[in-house]
Parts: C-alpha cells; structure tokens; sequence
C-alpha cells in the first residue's frame, strides 16, 4: 500500500507539473494528400498567398490548386480529388498543422517580409515532406522566446497576448 | 524500509495511477474553466475598406466598412462625408449588430393560418402579384397602401411607380415628430423647402425645447457643428430652455427648467425684452417683416401687429409666473441672445398638432426674425432643390389620408394620421397594405388597436429584415437587406446648408436570401406582369448619378482639404471636376461616398421669403382652424401663447407625463443590443425604457433610483426602471418614448413594453403627448 | 520504555476520545462531510460558469469569498498566538488548553488560503503566484507570510505532540502512523531538554510570524488608495481583532470538547474565567481601535471617505454595522465584565457573540468600500447567492470536521503537560513566585508554605 | 520615446457614446444577456458617468466618457502579483489576459473603477461573430480586462511604418474612441511631443485629470466644459 501511494503522489504531482494540456489530441486528416516535395520549386508565397502581406499565411484556396491542376498533371489519384472538389463545387478544406493558443497573436508579415525569416525557422523541414504529417505542431511560448533572446529581439506580453 | 520486487511492482502499479489521475485532473480542470475561447473565432481573410451610407436613421452619414474577407468588421465614419467628417453616432456603430443579427430573416416567409412557411422569391413575388392584380381587377387598386420609413430619390420614385401601377398614391413615409422650427419656416416664410440650419457660423445657439445634441436634425453633422461652435473663437455661447435636464441642458451655458407646455410663452417674454429694450434687429424688420406694426389690411380692418402683442399681453411678471423662470433669468437670456449676431433660435419638435405646440414653434421662429437671422450667416437657411429631382417637393395627398392628410404639413406624425385613417375607417380600409422596413405596430401609440386594424385588411406584405410586430402580421414576409447589403442613394438630410448627393455600392454579399428593398420593389412591379425595364436597382441608381455631370459644379466628396481647394477654385470661377465622363463620376461618386456642392448664397431673399408679400410673416394663414376661441379673433394667428389642455391633476393622476426622444430612440430599427446598453445614458441595465422623477418627489414616494416601479396612466400601466434625479421638475417625470425588448431579441428577456401606450387619447383618438397624467407605484 | 508514560491514572480520561467512539460521532461526521463536500459541488459549478455564479459585480469585486479569507486567517490566530504567549508567560492554567488552540491554528489557515483560491477567476493559474510572483504585491507578502505561518504553526503544533504520540504509539502498535511521528521519542531527560528548548524557540518566533499575517492581510486593503481601506492602523486593529475572534473561537471549541468528552475536569471553570477575562480585554481593545479608526476618518471628513462611512453608520450597512457593534462589543462586555455571568455558558454566549461579530466586521470592512466607488458608477447592491453561501458553509463544516477527526487521533488536550504541571508546576510557582518578593522572611515563609504543600 | 496620452474635451463632447460603442465594436466585447446586464456585469471600457464639472463657471453635473486613465502611476500595476497588469514604456497600461489568475485586487486597487472582470465566457449568437475584430482576442472566464488604447492599433502602426521604411507618425495610431468621435472631443497622440495637439491642450488652462489628488498621473485629461 505504502508502495503504490507513494507512487501515486509522486506520479501525480510530476503529472501535473509536466504533462502538456493538450494530452489528448485528435489525429489529423488532410482531404488531400499533399506532397510538399514535389512543389518544392515553387515559392511558399504561390500557395500560402497571404505569407507576406497579412498576419496570416492562409491555406491555398482550390482555385490556387486549379491554377495549375485545372487538367492532370500527373496520375496520381490525390491530384484528381482537386478536380473532383471543383467538380462538385466543394471548397477544399485543409487542416492546420501550426498552431498557437487563441489568445496568441503572431503577424506573419512581421516575420517574414520585415524580419526577413526564412519559412523553415519555426516550420521546419515541412517543404521537405512528402505526406501530411498526422499530428498538429502546437506551438510554445518557448519556441518564440527561444529564438527572440537568440537574435536579441524585444517582446513584451501583449505584443502577442492581446 | 526494502524496497522489495513486490514493492517495485505496487509502486509501478501506483505511478500509472496517479499519472491516469494527473492526466485527467488536467484535462478536468482545463475543461472546467474553459481557457480557450477558439470556437468563436471566425475565419481570417485579407483586409479591406469600403464606403457606405448608413441608413438607420434619415441622418445620411457616409461610413467606411472595414472588411477582412467578406465580413465586415467596423463601422466607421467616412472622412470624406461632409456630413460627418468621420464622425459617426453610437447606432451607426452598432449596425454590425444589425447586420449581423440572429433574428435576421433568410427567406421570404408565407403565413398558413398561424404558422409560417419559407417560400421562394419566384412564389412570393408570384402569388404577391397575382393576389394585388386580383385586387385591381375588382377595382380596389387605389385602395392599396404602402407605409414606409424616409424614402430616398430612387427608391420614392420605384415604390410611387409601382403603386402607380396599381392606380394609387397612398405612399406614405412615417417620419415622426416634425421639427417645429421647420414648420414654423414654412409658415412664416411661405415656402415649401426643407430649412437648413448654418450652426458653425452662428455665435448663439437658443434652444427652447429643442433637443439640439440628442437627434434632432442629421445627428452627427450636428455634433460636428457644435463641437466647431464651441471650439471657434469667439465661443459659441449655448442656451437652453425645457422641461428636462437633457443633455443639451448640461451642455448648455445657461439651463432652466420650465413648466412643460411654456415654451411658447417663454419665446414671447424674450420676445417682450428683445423689444422692450431695443435689442431686435430695426433693419431686418423694417425691411422684411410684415405684420410687426399694427396694421390695416386693404379692407381697411385693423390688425394688431407682433410689437404691441407682445407688450401689451407678455409683461415679464407673467411669463415669469407662468414659465416658473425667475425673471432676472428671462432677461439675462434674452440679453445674451439679442446682444450677440448671429444667434439662432430652435424650437422643439411638434409631437402633436395643438395650438400650444405650433404656435411655440411660430413664437419661437419668430425670435430669429426679430434678431435678423433669416437667411443670413449663422441663422436659419433653405436647402436648395436636390439638382437631381429638380420638381417642386410633391404634395401628394395620400387618398386614404383623407382630411387627416391636412396636418401633415403642420408636422403631424403621419403615423398617427394612418392610424386616425384606420381608425375612422373613412375614406376606406385598404384592400392591400405594403410596408417597407416600417413597424408602424411597434411605433404606435396603440399597437393593440392598429394591429386589430390591420387584420382586417385582405392583404399585408411586409419588407422587412426582422419578424417585426408589423411583420407577424403580414400574410407574406420578405426579407429586405441591411444597407451595407444594397446599393445606397442618399439626398441631403433635412437641415443642412449645402447639397448633397450620396450614392454607395454594397458593402458585402446579401445574408442568406435577402434582397436590397429597391430589387425587392422591381421585383413586385415586374410581378403585376405590366411592362418595365429590367434593370435593377443598382443600375437605375448609376443612371440617376450620371446627371449630376451635367450639372457642372459641386466635387466628388473629399477630405477637408479637397474641400477648401475646390471651394478656392470655385471663388475664383474656375470648376475643374475631377472625372472627365458621366461613368468615371458615377466611379468616383460609389468610391468616395457622395456628391456635394457646398455654395450657399445668403440674403436671397426672392427664394426665402415666398409670401405674397416677399416678407416674413409675424401674421400667418393656415392654423385658425387649431387657434380657434378667443384668441381667433383679437390675436388672429399672430404666435400668442395657449396653454396646453392638459387634463386636471387628479388625486390619482398626478404627474405629468413627459414623453421625450434620446437619441438612441433616433433609429426605427430594432433596438440592438450595444445601443441599449448605452440607451440610458448613464444606466448599463440594457432595461430600454426608465423614467426620471425629482429628487424630493422620489422620497416622499419611498422610490430609490434604480429600482423598479408601476407607471400607470388611465390607458396602460408599465413596469419600468426608476431614476431619480434633481433635473427634473416636481411633480413632472420623464419617460422616452420608445420599446424596450423586442420579441425576436436573443438579448432581452421579458415582453416589450412600450412608453407610448400610456398617453392618453384626446378626443380624435390621438395620443395627448404633452397632456398626459400619470402615477408611480412602488412594485 | 518507562512505565511512567504509560501508567496515566486519572488522566486516563484524555485518551477516551481516541480509544472509544460513539454512534453520535459517526453522525456528526457523516453531517459534516456532507455539507462540507456537497458545497465542493457548488465549487464545480463555479468552476463551469465562472464566478458569475456569486453576486460579486462591478465595482463590487470582492465578497464572502474574501470575508471568509480575512476571517479564518483571523480565527488561526486564536492558537499559536495564545499558546504561545500564555507558554512564554508561564501561565499554568495554559496547560489544558493550547492544544486545543494550536489545532484550530493549523486546521483554520488552510481554509482561509482556500478561500482566496475559491475567490480566484482563474484557480488553474494559481500558481502563477509562484512562478511569477511579484514582490510588489501585498498579495505575494500574504502569500508568503501565510505558508511561513503554516509551516511554523505545524511544526509548533507538532512538537509538544511527539510526547503524546509516543505514548499512543506505546498503546497502540499497530497504528504505524504513530510509530512515524512519534520520531523515536522515548522521554529521556535529554530529550525532554531538546524539546522544552525547541517549543520555547519556536513560541518566540510563532509570535512576531502571527503578528505579521494579520498585519500583511491588513494591508492588502490599506495599500490601496481606497476610502476607509486606506489606513494606518489596519495592521494592528486587524491583529487585535484576530486575537479577539481567535479566543471567541478557542472558548467555544473548549466548551465543546469539555462537554463531549466529559473533561469538565480538566477545562476548569477558571480557564474560562481567565479566557473571557482575556476576550474582555479584546474587546475593549478592538473597540478602541474601532472608535480611533471611525472618529480620524469622521472627523477628517474626506467626501469619498464619508460617503463609505455613511453608508455604514447610517444607509445600507448599517443593520451589519451595528449588529457588529453590539456583538464585538456590547454583549461580551455585559457578560464578560460582570463576574457572575463570568461563567462557561456566559463565556461561550459572548465567543459565539463575538465570532459572529468578527464575521461582520470583516464583511463591513471588505464590501463598503467597493461599493461606494470614487466616480459615480452604478452600483446594484451585492448579495452573496447560494453558491457564496454553500462553499461557506462547506469550509465551515470542513473546518469542524478536520478539528473534529484530529480528537479522534491525537489527544486534545496535552497530556504530559498535564502531567508535567501535576508533578512540577507547583513547586515550580512558589519557587517563581519566590523570586518576586523581597527579603529572605517572606522567603523563609515560603519554604515553609512549600514543605507543607509538597507533604500534604 | 513616445508618452501616448488622451484628450477629453468636455466643451465639445455631446454624451452620445459613440466611443463607447465603437470601443467595443473594435475590441470585441460582447453584449450580455439583460439579467446579467441589470447584474451590472457589463463590459464596457469606455463608459460615459456623470461627473461635476470642475472649473466652470456653474457648478453642475456633466457628462463625461471614462476609461482607464493609463496613469504614469498606476495603482493596479503595483498590486498584481503575477504581473499580469503592466506599463509599457511607451505609458500604456497592459493587461497580459493569459497570465491574470483573475484576483480582481486590481479591480479593487483602482480608484476610477475601469477594470472589468469577465465573470462568465464571453457569449455571440453564431451569426453575430461575423463581427469579431481578428486584431483583438476573446477572453476567457476569470481575468481582468481593461481599455489598452487600442494597443493592438498601435502595433500595427508600428509595422506598417517599418515596412514603409520610416518613422512612427502620431496621426498613424488613434484608438478606436478617438477616430469615431463625432464631436471631435477626443484627441490622441504623444504628450512628449511638445509640439503635438494632446501636449498643447494639455496645458490649456481648463486641462483637469480625475482625482488628481491621488498622484497617479493619469495620461488621460480633461478639458472643462466652459470657456
């Protein structure tokens, strides 16, 4: 008994202290299976349109897609599902794979055209991935500090928790 | 203590469990107190800015719309609107909420005995137009009436058209009280134009129950012209006379409260000094006044002019004891007032046709005579005919007005002349009725009477954006669009000094199936299957702009700067317009939110001054039917004072009852949820209605501030908030006329409650506004 | 092992309440934890709807939540404090009742801290106080003055407990927990030294840490600029009117365990003299403080602060106010200043007077204030609703319900002080007593008196 | 370093409250259910109260919009003990919302009464979050809020001023309040600045700050009603 209370508190008490709060998070499923590699000679502004101008990046709208996949391109089976959505007047609707706390505010513009950051400081090799990954990236309060004290950049509370 | 396998194992055992346990503590707890908020985020989108003309009260206030996608976002003023110069009142705001509103309607609806049923556009336009042509087959087309709220150029033309078509004129716009200083224009001056008033120029501003800062004419163009008045050197001084501690009042420089109903009186005994002492302007009278002196008609009759009237009947004493102003207080404001030029003179507004309210505004009106501010810098204007619609203002007579359509132009409430229509059922009942974005139900002093009427009527199709009391009545509903969903004409709004034409395209896409009301009004006229074009609002609206490019003067509205640079061109007789084809004028007119020419020529005197005589009347025709009595003959219609036929105070009845319109109360729309919150000025109970009581009044009562009480009057009795205060005359309480609640409001809890069923109904069945008697009980 | 802490004689009686327990406990327990845990629902709900469940508003931001707060840490002062003056005093008729008083130290204090966590719009970042605490904050100086309060009141109730512990675990071997806390006491004199020493180290520190909780829960209002918050003497009124409620409370649990337990003979009809002579004092002093604090602002008479007096003497609060008045004071000097009405029951009326009086007074402290604001806001009168008064009642019921399960492993009262007092105290006093009176006549006549005594 | 403050000008302000609608338009305050709303649980950064005119010629009660006077020394900031309330150095009185554990000493600590608690999750009927300023967040159940001179404005300001390549200008930032007045009774800008339009009518002879006695140095003042 003494055993497994002992465990229990400790478990418990390092539990709480160190477990992420967002424990138990769904997989996600993209409609389409996206190769990023294979795209990998267009500039990330061509589908995340907005990157540079607004403070989101925005997801490529099936018009975006249709530029260029209006008629096959290939025969992979994924790239039909484009013409498929048009087809049926369906909006394509892809999930976010990089996310903040709602209460975070991050201006892409600010990073991106003034900063000058390159897309992979905070998304990694994601232009090297040649299927969706699964599992959202949540993004911490640590990674932006992190790299904030690195280059020796200000940030003050409500410059993101407005 | 060993640490045995089997205790290994027991605290292995115990490490999952209270890890398990963390887990879901956390996730308990995380959910218990709900840190986030994400579901409410709505989509992103890129950012862009538009202009509008907000259209929720006759005001006409350009406004730019802040977009990010297709949402609109903010509400703001437009810089470029000369009306308000970025400026924009708290309803303009909100009209987000409006826009965005849960009880907006999607579709049009069709009632089947007591329920609704959603139809097409094609079937509602279709059975619609089926069922009026059937009317007119039987001969009861002219019978068909329309109530609407203010109607702008196009939209007039597009619904007389279409009532044309059907054979009737009854196109009826409900506007409320009329202003009485406007009234008070017309009959003075003979004229037949809208007044302007040139605020900014004038050094003196007199209200005698003219509530300048809280709706009265366009809201915030106003705002602007007192913040511009106060902020101008030398500072324009502020005066203010009623029976309320209004905000005016507070912002006024000199306050007094009178007797409620002794506005006029009080005009006169400034009236009494200005001319007792000398301080009237000989020149303006002398020369443009008639009906000052004494004076015989070509019969050779005596007539008792202003001058001797007011001496002899208007000493000081007496409209000190009457007004309940001290004296030493009449003549300090009637010094100030004829001591500074210009000054300006307001007179309240005329809620009901009585001699004691018109001949106020005469009294009033008759001050800015005697001061010279006729026409001139910084007195009272008349707009100039809209360049657009160059016929003289029709005074059409609605058919089913009847006789009460006389009053209209004494700035009757032509609600309260359809409700006395319906009630007399003479001429006829309607055999149709329209309403287009008009809840005259809820507007009505006696919604339960109107709307027993209105059953009784074949046929209701009411354009509406919300299930409205008027519209829960209607036999079919359709759903008009906000106007940042439609195309936008704006004519200049009653009161100001200088042309204006506003067009605007729509903000962002239609909610769900609702149409602009100009497409709907196509729509129903194409509907009675009689040739018509087949343009669409948008387009005749363009068409209409495009003759301004023919006019060759005013400017594309611009910021300030623009302003001052077009009117320097202007002086110096060069125009040079900033578009060089009818189109690129209708681009940029859309673009920039309107058309203006801001020339007025003072002292034209052959256009303001349209008697017989080419002067100004102290004297006037018309009203001896309200005058009547006594006074008839001796004084004729000469602006004396007649008290108000308030009923006795009673042992039960006995507060007076002052109904009076905050500005919230200017919109007929709904109430929204962030305007009636701030409705109460200083209360944030979101409570609508309240009334005012005197301090000394409340305690004998035993009523706090803040708590709840009974007003009942011998018509109606309402559950309302108390607020007690010492702006408030013993034995008198406030109430604002207007609803509180409103069924289809998510926000509101509780049944409306509307002010305005507690007046008393004088013998032609109309509300006694000033005249009503009340009592407050304690709930 | 001796015989002489296992051989107890009369004192027997002080380990009934451990060694036999009734029907009527199980009862009362089952009660408790009913109201107690039933009102942690209420706290559920709270955490569900946020804390628009209670009456609180704008600009009224604090309520019971806090009154609770001010007043049990008040309460916890009945313990230590007492304890610890009456022991550094040598006052021997403390010995039957600091425990009892260091208990309801201990229990109280974690309700009071509780209370702010219930008061918390966001208990899930309460420790946020720690990772980011602010040393500017009164709040971080409760904080830290109230868990240095608790960890030195633990270890001060704990300490003249390890004696009694061990005689239990002496009784009772198989409770285990014993053997863990009794440390290996066996009563040698040198132990018996170390611990004497260490109880009288830890009395003098409990006294200036109690001292200061009070004070620093004082100034959590007097550090504001707010009327009537605003003042100088908060510190010290706050702390003379937690000894107060904290003897109040200390009277009433005596008087309840002297009944239950049927230990009317060691909770004397003097200890309750003493004490309500002592809560006599207290309220004298509290009125004292109460009449300078009034009268300064009175008679200064700063609108913004007239118009929260007001609203206390004379408009909304003054049913509380005067209520107050006449329970911290009115009532207990009647009873307590008469020497015939000096009884228990007398003495228990006037606590239970004063605890509900305390009560108020914090109340009448906390909500005026906010709601007479400087600007003319609106204010709607604040009400506690029934989640307010559920988690009350819930703290209430879990207080007595702890202090109840404590009589029910530890004795209440000390039993080897007790013993030590039979056995030292008295030769102890004369010789103390000795000590102040000049000459050796009266010395010789002692010694006399003291052969006399120890033969009888 | 700017010092941003704001101008009230009580002689030409009307009490119509545009500000205060337009406050809550911009940042996203919700309308409360009417019971809550009668609860006086209403958040409204800007609020217009009944204040007596200090200064004119006629003692009387005039209306004035109010909110947090971002004082140079504020009482709130001193009593938080996470932090969660701040000044920037640029004067703007801060609330971090994702750290306020919801104590309300702030609430409390404030002798204006223009912080608000959030006593329940803010609530818009579904159509109604159209529009919601994406600028701004929701906050949850718990904390405090409080007006911030539209700081998200000014940080946007900020950035487009960096991608243009030059200075700040005081006219690129005004809160939502101050652009919407009708009556251009609100003036915003730098009161560092000698030269800008706040500094000037700073100094006017009618320029009053509310319950000046207290030394909190609020950067928000009053212009007299009056001459």
């Amino acid at each position: 008994m003494k055993w497994f209370l002992s465990g229990l508190v400790i478990a418990f008490v390092v539990g709480i202290a160190a477990l992420p709060p967002d424990l138990l998070q769904k997989k996600v499923q993209q409609p389409i299976a996206f190769n990023h590699l294979v795209h990998k000679d267009l500039d990330c502004a061509s589908c995340h349109e907005f990157v540079k101008e607004q403070a989101f990046a925005g997801l490529p709208s099936l018009d975006v897609c249709l530029g260029c996949h209006e008629s096959a391109v290939t025969e992979n089976p994924e790239e039909e599902k484009i013409r498929q959505l048009a087809a049926e007047g369906k909006p394509v609707v892809w999930q976010r794979l990089f996310r903040q706390p709602s209460h975070v505010f991050y201006s892409h513009r600010r990073h991106v055209t003034i900063a000058k950051l390159d897309c992979q400081n905070c998304h990694g090799k994601m232009g090297e991935s040649q299927s969706p990954p699964q599992s959202v990236h949540n993004l911490t309060m640590e990674e932006c500090i992190s790299c904030h004290e690195a280059k020796g950049v200000r940030a003050g509370c409500v410059d993101c928790h407005r | 203590m060993k640490f045995s396998r089997r205790g290994f194992v027991k605290f292995s055992a115990g490490s999952a469990a209270g890890l398990g346990l963390a887990g879901v503590s956390l996730k308990t707890l995380s959910d218990l107190t709900a840190a986030t908020t994400e579901e409410n985020y709505p989509s992103k989108g890129p950012e862009s800015f538009l202009n509008s003309i907000c259209q929720l009260c006759p005001g006409g206030c350009g406004v730019t719309v802040r977009k990010v996608g297709d949402r609109v976002v903010r509400v703001q003023g437009n810089r470029n609107s000369p009306i308000n110069r970025g400026g924009l009142c708290p309803i303009g705001v909100a009209s987000l909420q409006y826009l965005y509103h849960p009880a907006r309607l999607r579709s049009p609806l069709k009632r089947e005995g007591s329920s609704w049923t959603k139809i097409s556009w094609d079937s509602a336009l279709g059975e619609i137009g089926s069922k009026l042509s059937s009317t007119v087959g039987r001969g009861e087309g002219s019978h068909v009436v329309m109530l609407s709220q203010e109607l702008q150029g196009v939209l007039r033309q597009v619904a007389s058209d279409f009532l044309g078509k059907l054979g009737s004129n009854n196109l009826i716009e409900t506007s409320g009280p009329g202003d009485g200083t406007g009234v008070a224009v017309r009959l003075m001056q003979g004229v037949q134009s809208r007044p302007a008033y040139d605020l900014t120029n004038s050094n003196h501003i007199l209200c005698i129950g003219c509530e300048l800062l809280e709706g009265w004419s366009s809201p915030v163009w106003v705002m602007k012209g007192y913040s511009q008045f106060r902020g101008k050197r030398p500072r324009g001084r502020l005066t203010y006379a009623g029976s309320r501690q209004s905000v005016t009042a507070t912002k006024a420089d000199t306050a007094v409260q009178i007797r409620p109903g002794t506005e006029g009186l009080l005009a006169l005994g400034i009236a009494y000094v200005l001319i007792s002492e000398r301080l009237y302007d000989f020149e303006f009278v002398q020369s443009h006044c008639q009906g000052f002196e004494d004076w015989r008609d070509e019969n050779g009759r005596w007539h008792l002019g202003f001058r001797n009237m007011v001496l002899e009947r208007y000493p000081l004493n007496l409209v000190s004891e009457v007004t309940e102003v001290p004296t030493e207080r009449i003549l300090k404001i009637a010094r100030e007032f004829g001591g500074t030029r210009p000054a300006l003179a307001l007179a309240g507004p005329i809620d009901s046709v009585t001699a004691n309210n018109i001949l106020a505004a005469l009294s009033v009106h008759a001050l800015n005579a005697l001061v010279g501010s006729i026409d001139r810098r910084g007195g009272v204007l008349l707009q100039y005919p809209d360049p657009l619609d160059t016929s003289e203002p029709a005074q059409s007579t609605p058919s089913f007005l009847g006789n009460f359509a006389q009053l209209l132009r004494l700035g009757k409430d032509p609600l309260e002349a359809v409700e006395q229509a319906f009630e007399s059922g003479k001429p006829y009942l309607p055999s149709a009725l329209i309403t287009l974005d008009a809840d005259p139900v809820s507007d009505s002093h006696d919604a339960k009477a109107l709307s027993e009427k209105f059953q009784q009527v074949p046929l209701i199709v009411s354009v509406s954006s919300f299930l409205t009391a008027t519209a829960q009545l209607a036999h079919y509903v359709l759903p008009s669009a906000s106007f940042l969903e439609s195309w936008v004409e704006q004519e200049s709004p009653s009161g100001i000094p200088f042309l204006y034409h506003g067009l605007a395209q729509p903000a962002t896409s239609a909610f769900a199936e609702s149409r602009a009301t100009g497409d709907i009004l196509l729509g129903l006229t194409r509907s009675l299957g009689v040739p018509v074009s087949d343009e669409d609002y948008g387009a005749l609206l363009k068409k209409k702009i495009a003759g301004l490019y023919e006019r060759k003067s005013g400017a594309v509205a611009g910021t300030v700067f623009d302003q001052l640079w077009h009117q320097l061109m202007e002086q110096s007789g060069w125009w040079a317009p900033t578009y060089e084809s009818p189109d690129q004028l209708v681009e940029q007119v859309a673009a920039k939110g309107g058309w203006w020419d801001s020339f007025y020529r003072y002292e034209d005197w052959s256009r303001t001054l349209r008697n017989p005589t080419g002067k100004f009347h102290f004297s006037v025709s018309g009203i001896e039917s309200l005058v009547g009595g006594e006074a008839a003959g001796q004084l004729g219609s000469l602006p004396h004072f007649q008290p108000p036929a308030e009923g006795p105070a009673s042992e039960k009845y006995h507060f007076l009852v002052r109904f009076f319109d905050p500005l919230v109360a200017v919109s007929h729309q709904p109430p929204l949820p962030f305007v009636r919150e701030i409705a109460g000025g200083l209360v944030q109970n979101n409570a609508g209605i309240w009334v005012e009581i005197n301090e000394a009044d409340a305690e004998e009562l035993g009523i706090h501030s803040g708590e709840l009480v009974w007003v009942e009057s011998i018509r109606n009795r309402l559950q309302v908030f108390a607020r007690v205060s010492t702006g408030v005359l013993p034995g008198v309480v406030n109430i604002p006329r207007g609803v509180s609640g409103w069924s289809g409001d998510p926000w509101s809890v509780g049944s409306p409650v509307a002010s305005a069923t507690l007046a008393e109904h004088g013998a032609d069945f109309m509300p006694k506004w000033g005249e009503t008697r009340v009592r407050l009980l304690r709930s | 092992m001796s015989n002489a802490t296992t051989v107890l004689g009369p004192d027997e009686i002080l380990l009934d309440p451990i060694t036999r327990t009734g029907k009527g406990f199980y009862w009362l327990v089952a009660v408790l934890a009913l109201i107690g845990f039933g009102g942690l629902g209420a706290w559920v709900y709270q955490l569900m709807f946020g804390l628009g469940v209670t009456g609180l508003n704008r600009p009224v931001y604090w309520g019971v939540y806090i009154t609770n707060f001010v007043f049990f840490i008040g309460i916890s002062h009945a313990g230590t404090l007492i304890s610890a003056i009456l022991r550094l005093c040598h006052a021997e008729w403390r010995r039957p009742i600091t425990r009892a008083a260091e208990v309801i130290t201990v229990m109280v204090l974690f309700f009071g801290a509780g209370s702010v966590i219930l008061d918390l719009g966001r208990p899930d970042r309460a420790l946020n106080v720690i990772f980011h605490g602010q040393v500017r904050s009164p709040l971080i100086w409760d904080v830290l003055s109230i868990s240095t309060y608790l960890t030195g009141s633990i270890i001060y109730l704990y300490l003249p407990l390890i004696p009694d512990i061990a005689l239990l675990r002496d009784r009772m071997p198989h409770r285990r927990i014993y053997r863990l806390l009794a440390v290996g006491w066996q009563g040698t004199p040198k132990q018996h030294r170390v611990l004497e020493k260490a109880i009288a180290i830890m009395a003098v520190i409990i006294v200036p840490i109690a001292v200061s909780v009070h004070t620093v829960v004082s100034w959590v209002f007097a550090m504001t600029v707010q009327p009537m918050w605003h003042s100088t003497i908060f510190g010290p009124y706050f702390v003379v009117g937690a000894i107060f409620s904290g003897i109040a409370a200390l009277i009433v649990a005596m008087a309840l365990i002297r009944h239950f337990y049927h230990l009317e003979d060691y909770l004397k009809p003097v200890s309750f003299n003493n004490l309500g002579l002592l809560l006599l004092v207290m309220s004298l002093l509290w009125l004292y403080f109460t009449f300078a604090e009034y009268l300064t602002t009175y008679y200064g008479a700063e609108p913004f602060h007239m118009t929260v007096f007001s609203s206390k003497v004379t408009g909304r609060f003054a049913i509380p106010f005067w209520s107050m008045f006449v329970l911290c004071f009115v009532i207990p000097a009647a009873i307590l200043g008469n020497k015939k009405t000096r009884t228990v029951k007398g003495c228990v009326i006037a606590s239970i007077a004063v605890i509900i009086g305390m009560w108020l007074e914090r109340y009448i402290i906390v909500v005026p204030t906010l709601s007479r604001p400087r600007l003319a806001v609106e204010v709607v009168p604040y009400a506690p609703t029934w989640v307010e008064m559920a988690m009350t009642a819930s703290f209430f019921s879990l207080f007595i319900l702890l202090y109840l399960l404590f009589t029910k492993f530890f004795p209440i009262i000390s039993v080897w002080e007790i013993k030590e007092g039979r056995e030292k105290s008295v030769s102890d006093v004369v010789e103390r007593v000795q000590g102040y009176l000049p000459g050796d006549s009266s010395n010789r006549k002692i010694e006399t008196l003291k052969s006399q005594l120890g033969h009888s | 370093m700017s010092r941003w403050g704001m101008i009230i000008d009580l002689d030409k302000c009307t009490a119509c409250q545009a500000c205060v609608v337009a406050c809550k338009v911009e940042n996203n305050i919700p309308s409360p259910p009417e019971g809550e709303a009668l609860k006086n649980r209403t958040i409204s950064w800007m609020k217009l109260i009944p204040l007596r005119s200090e200064g004119s010629e006629s003692e009387r009660t005039t209306y004035a919009p109010v909110a947090c006077q971002h004082c140079d020394n504020p009482p709130c900031i001193k009593v938080c003990p996470v932090d969660a309330t701040n000044i920037s150095d640029e004067g703007i009185v801060r609330q971090v919302y994702s750290r306020c554990i919801g104590c309300r000493y702030c609430t409390n600590a404030c002798p204006y009464t223009v912080r608000y608690f959030n006593w329940s999750a803010p609530q818009w009927p579904e159509e109604s979050k159209s529009y919601l300023n994406p600028d701004v967040s929701l906050r949850p159940k718990g904390v405090v809020e409080k007006c911030t001179f539209c700081n998200h404005r000014l940080q946007k300001a900020k950035e487009i001023a960096r991608l243009e390549e030059r200075e700040l200008h005081s006219s690129d930032y005004v809160p939502a309040c101050v652009e919407i007045c009708p009556a251009d009774a609100l003036v915003f800008g730098d009161l560092e600045d000698s030269a800008s339009e706040v500094s000037q009518l700073a100094r006017s002879p009618r320029a009053f700050r509310l319950q000046e006695d207290l030394g909190t140095e609020p950067k928000v003042i009053y212009l007299s009603q009056g001459e």
